[in-house]
């Protein structure tokens, strides 16, 4: 069970997923919204996926974590608004005994925020928005200014 | 003059914001590089040099920079993920 | 949110209890009951609890975490006969971030099983059933003899 | 003689088992350290020395083993735990 939705996360259907009576130890994550009390306050966040290759490597990153940990392993990434404190990742993993289960999680959790081609449009209080995809530098200047 | 080709390219995040559309359809000379695509999109699009971290994708798999496009090819101009 | 139950556990009171707006990783675990293949197969374990003292080591294993790791953590602990695949004891930590969620979760996990005074009676597939208490061998001979 | 007092013991886990109880109205003499008490407890119940790593609880808190009971004090045995 891994895989993109547009609908709220839920752990049940994740954690059901991944138990199994041989596993001793069930671990999970959720990725939450934040608010980020500094100088915007976040109210909520917009998720856009490249939806074929982030659902592949999804698949790719929990295959990987079952290979090394001898876990079983769940991971559901959220698309669209999220709004403050809901959550836009969940992953689930159990293994035979706790370490290898709080290992596998984290790295499933560690590696899809790197390789799942998913951006965060991060939207504020005072009514701005602005993506987080690397170009926010290249936005700024109204005149197209190239680097030297 | 090499012939062209058509290749799709699929944009996400503040490019498809900017172009207005999720996916450009482009003529190219046959065996353009994927990373000399970036150079052939409109100005009003690509605004500036690609961010520092793109990667790109062709048929929704990862390739390299010199990967040499066909005709038909879809790509992905794959921007850097912020993660958390 | 912590104590015993002799009711199933259920990891979304935990989740709701320690969500918090300005956390951004929620990490949670169950131990599950598990069949343990070895010689004899495990059908279920009953749980026994010294209750008040229980009580108390759980709540002071999450304070302790939530002023190590400036976590929001929940632990509750099964009493009574619990079956292969369901869980025994879950816990819930929050954190602004990843790293200290995953951490304070362990440490809840990890304490909690070595602190509260609750014993496992494993039941067997072959209809018997041992304590682990600390007094399996002494119960063995039957002759009451005395180490030297 | 000292003067006896009276101590309630919570027995848990193999030793409620053993003892058909989970908790036993005992008599000891005043001032018996509570590690002590073990040693107090009907064979049958006790079957032999305590276990390795076996802890004193008096009135719900952890204690020493040298700590001294007092009348109407409420002792636990506190069997070691299995974790997992």
């Amino acid at each position: 069970m891994t895989g993109l939705t547009e609908a709220p996360l839920d752990l049940a259907p994740l954690v059901a997923h991944v138990a199994d009576p041989e596993h001793g130890g069930l671990a999970t994550f959720l990725g939450m919204v934040r608010r980020e009390g500094g100088r915007r306050e976040v109210v909520a966040i917009v998720y856009e996926a490249y939806e074929e290759l982030a659902i592949s490597e999804l698949a790719a990153v929990c295959e990987e974590a079952e290979a090394r940990f001898g876990a079983r392993v769940a991971a559901v990434h959220r698309t669209g608004r999220v709004e403050v404190g809901e959550p836009s990742v969940a992953a689930a993993a159990s293994a035979p005994h706790r370490p290898a289960a709080f290992a596998a999680c984290r790295f499933v959790i560690d590696e899809l925020k790197v390789r799942a081609p998913i951006w965060k449009l991060m939207v504020y209080a005072d009514g701005t928005a602005v993506w987080r995809d690397g170009r926010e530098p290249a936005q700024v200047p109204a005149a197209g200014a190239r680097q030297p | 003059m090499p012939p062209e080709i058509a290749v799709t390219v699929r944009l996400f995040a503040s490019l498809r914001q900017a172009a207005g559309t999720d996916r450009l359809e482009m003529s190219v000379p046959k065996a353009t590089p994927v990373g000399a695509l970036w150079s052939h999109l409109p100005e009003e699009i690509a605004g500036a040099d690609p961010p520092a971290g793109l990667r790109y994708a062709v048929n929704h798999e990862w390739t390299i920079p010199g990967a040499p496009l066909e005709d038909g090819d879809e790509v992905a101009f794959v921007l850097p993920v912020s993660g958390g």
